[in-house]
């Protein structure tokens, strides 16, 4: 059965440096089932063209399958509309397009923007910007010694200021599921508006944007098996109504005149330039093998992993784990660390043993610096890990102290 | 890549030894050096006399490769002149880069060579010549502010 | 030796409405060789990981792919450093990068910006943007009869008060080569900075931007071989380095604190948020493809089909061609009607034969409006089109009329 | 794609034909319609007598579907209510979306029938339905204006 879903996935059947390859890097990038590969080369081999642009064949098949897959989307997510889902390049494009567009428009002197400190930077350096620029004021939630976002905190930092929230429902160092529900209700109980940054949840569980009720949502393609150059960001109709566009050029215009613009409707007029389809016709297949699968049984699965590897990890003396231990509040992400040796000697380590797991700041200095450590070691699970991975990770890592000169080699 | 080969007796004892770790009184010299992608942070501190290192040390965080690195540089100029260390650093640098394989020129940089095999592991180069870049930045530098005197 | 090269292309290998797909819309994207799908394929299968931020083996694979596609880039335009290369999505993006870090940031009250009345939408509504914003104004470059910018033109328009100049290199409707290398250096000489769409000149001819002396250059990876999702703007390293970054996020920071950011050196400073390496990898492989091919060969091969062109369709009653006849001044776009028919249904009526070309304004509204036409039709040439390609053209065009009643059928 | 029931003589003639591309004198309602992608563009007038359309006319550019269809509107609409006019729209849309396909229930659009393979092609029913929505438009707007009076 696990065996059945590895053979989708043909990259993970590889070895390095001698050793099969565990790949637990999948909140970074996911590797791509065969059908997402099938589904590009297939595009490129018989539908290739520039869409919405010709009256002949090819283009209207381009055209189709780059629409289709906005349906689909907006179908995986719960969306209402089409004309709500609006393609970018990856999350990080799609929250500078909110900053610009949104932030730089309808934030003023004094206004507050309120995020998490367990933000990745693409959600927190585009509001830095528009603080900056606007003269509002940057909040942070902070969290509780679980690594989770407290009701005190939002009641409190949420207030009559407050005009834009904006946090990640799944912390990519942390894997903690934060309360977005909670915080969306809160921030429009003041006003605001609220963007959830859903790179790290949307490929893992089920995630409705109406039940949620959430003014944004981003999230990557390639974090969710299909290829890198495609993202997502879902809006509200009114809201991307009263936008102005943020890349301005071809295909996002009603008309133009040597001195004056008027732009096209929702969603062409965010979508300026030639757009991806190869990457569009990518991601409608790595949503289709997400649906067959099922969303529940990806969540189970990790679930079930991330059990395993927490009860392994603390097995092994001298590691420190971060973040909650209640697998009821976190998704596939695990931080760790080993005592007296930095996560990039670790990463190195367990290479050497085919384990592929990132160490660093995972783009969240500020949390980082909260939680009081430089770098951690992070490994994430997608629905083709194992036990078995995990247990190959546990072996390696009872062995990198070693290495560095500390016990007996 | 052969894991004993990049973490041999000499860079894991470097690292856990930390003899070189600690704060230079009266440094003449303070430079920080840094590596935002691995988050490396160090801090060099010199002694000198004229041209002579006569003591030095750091003080900062980072892998061991960068740790041992930061510490056997340190061996290695105390005592030198500043343009005997401007040169081993060339020579390490060049080491890194493959572009000095002769075994003979190699030689001056004594337990530095132990960090030879680091040009394979491309993700872990900037680590091993951060203290070396830092110490060359400072060098730059008074050879600037002595042009400017 | 014609049908070696269609080989390479299995997209071409197509029926289309019953006849054999003859495609002539590669000014809007080109078709790709079987080596660029391979080389993405290749990426997914085995190297796929997120680069810059892993310490191990697959990351430094990926991050070595997307650097030494980097290094391609530098060496097929003549640009001096790595670092002076950026990948964007899009030509569209790039432009909107520039408009956005440089024209926000450097272009003051009064200031001039001058553009060619042939501009892309692309080159053409940033450059409204960034007037509007910082009340400039936004002078044009007006084409004489044949469709080329005139020296006069040139001396007249670009003064001392100009700041920013903007020019195509290529038109993508008439195919006209501008004197680019002359407007540069009468921009260089008022002191204003010379930015040049390369997106219809890259993927036809050799340019070497250190010859030219370009300040930018951008150009789409779709448009000369490669996939969807990928561009370039090259840019001088002066220049790059005093502006400010474009999107905000992961991998183009230096240090982030909760209220402040510092960021990466160049080019990371520009690359915000986890790029399209597998886009990167399939860009190697066409430059790759075009290199081998030779660039000379590409540019003889369309000339000989667009004399031939201009010859065939000048047969025919009832063809308006547009633009200079010149050859030497022309690359492999031509734009034409049929009188009393209107460009899209031509495009209909060449789509039944198997023939794809484009009609509409080609997000060239001003210079639509300029040449008193509403729309026309294009077919543009690429490697692997040929003689017969523009024989089945012909043929569909003298029946075009029949179809809409006027003679008999 | 069959091009000839595309391009049927219906279709042809009605675009070659110009007797409703005219302005009409006296009119009561001007109402623009453009399709941007296109570049198709008409200005529909009509002159109105209560709510029944006296006479109606066009002017603009556009490739022969959507000169056609505008035209075909324009012959079916006149002497009709604004009422029945809206049915019409309504039949017509609704034979182009597919959702009615009753011969019975088409038959009423008479000439429009004509129309009726666009749906195939999805690039070019927008210039099928520019005339439609156009007057849809219209409608809407009176509709609104009368209930502010
Ligand atoms: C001259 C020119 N500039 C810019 C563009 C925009 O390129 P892209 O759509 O790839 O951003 C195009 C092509 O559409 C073009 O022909
Ligand atoms: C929570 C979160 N937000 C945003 C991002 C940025 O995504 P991308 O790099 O695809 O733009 C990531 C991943 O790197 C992430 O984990």
């Amino acid at each position: 059965m696990d065996k059945k879903i590895r053979n989708d996935f043909p990259t993970l059947d590889q070895m390095v440096n001698g050793c099969r390859l565990v790949y637990l890097d999948s909140a970074a990038t996911t590797q791509k089932p065969l059908s997402v590969m099938k589904e590009i080369e297939d595009y490129y081999r018989s539908s290739n063209a520039n869409p919405h642009r010709g009256a002949y064949s090819l283009s209207m098949q381009a055209t189709q399958i780059y629409e289709n897959t906005r349906t689909i989307i907006k179908e995986f997510i719960g969306a209402g509309k089409e004309k709500e889902i609006v393609f970018t390049k990856n999350t990080t494009e799609a929250l500078n397009l909110i900053a610009y567009s949104y932030g730089m428009n309808f934030i003023n002197k004094g206004d507050e923007i309120v995020i998490s400190i367990a933000e990745h930077h693409s959600n927190l350096v585009p509001w830095q910007q528009v603080a900056k620029a606007k003269g509002a004021v940057l909040k942070y939630l902070y969290l509780d010694e679980e690594g989770l976002i407290a009701k005190e905190e939002i009641e409190n930092k949420i207030t009559a200021k407050t005009k834009l929230v904006s946090v990640t429902q799944v912390s990519n160092v942390l894997g903690t599921i934060n309360p977005v529900k909670e915080i969306i209700e809160k921030a429009h109980s003041v006003g605001a508006i609220a963007i959830i940054d859903a790179a790290q949840s949307i490929p893992h569980q089920r995630v409705n944007v109406s039940e949620l009720d959430a003014d944004f949502i981003v999230f990557s393609g390639h974090k969710m098996l299909a290829p890198m150059g495609i993202g997502v960001l879902y809006g509200k109709e009114a809201l991307l109504e009263k936008m102005p566009p943020f890349l301005f050029g071809g295909d996002m215009i009603e008309y133009v005149t040597e001195q004056d613009t008027t732009y096209a409707e929702l969603p062409y007029k965010f979508e300026g330039g030639t757009q991806n389809v190869g990457g569009a016709a990518g991601l409608s297949a790595a949503v289709k093998y997400l649906q067959e699968f099922g969303m529940d049984k990806v969540q189970a699965i990790e679930k079930d992993l991330v059990c395993y590897a927490i009860d392994k990890l603390s097995e092994i003396p001298h590691i420190i784990l971060y973040g909650t231990k209640d697998v009821e509040k976190k998704a596939g992400v695990l931080s760790f660390n080993v005592e007296d040796v930095h996560p990039h000697d670790v990463a190195t380590i367990l290479d050497s043993y085919g384990v592929a797991i990132r160490a660093g700041h995972h783009c969240a200095e500020p949390l980082m610096r909260y939680m009081k450590v430089n770098a951690t070691c992070r490994a994430s699970f997608y629905l083709y890990n194992t036990k078995e991975d995990i247990d190959i990770l546990a072996e390696a890592l009872a062995d990198t102290r070693r290495w560095l000169g500390y016990g007996s080699k | 890549m052969d894991l004993s080969s990049l973490y041999s007796e000499i860079i894991t004892e470097h690292n856990m030894s930390n003899h070189n770790k600690r704060h230079i009184e009266g440094a003449d010299v303070l430079e920080k050096g840094h590596n935002p992608s691995c988050g490396d942070e160090i801090e060099l501190e010199l002694k000198l006399q004229g041209d002579l290192i006569e003591d030095a040390g750091y003080t900062g965080v980072g892998c061991a490769i960068s740790q041992a690195s930061t510490s056997i540089m340190i061996d290695l100029i105390r005592g030198k002149t500043l343009e005997e260390a401007k040169q081993l650093i060339e020579i390490f640098l060049g080491m890194i880069k493959r572009e000095i394989t002769d075994e003979q020129e190699l030689e001056i940089l004594e337990d530095a060579l132990a960090l030879r095999n680091i040009a394979n592991m491309p993700s872990r180069v900037k680590c091993a010549v951060l203290a070396w870049h830092t110490l060359e930045e400072t060098i730059k530098k008074r050879a600037l502010e002595d042009k400017n005197d």
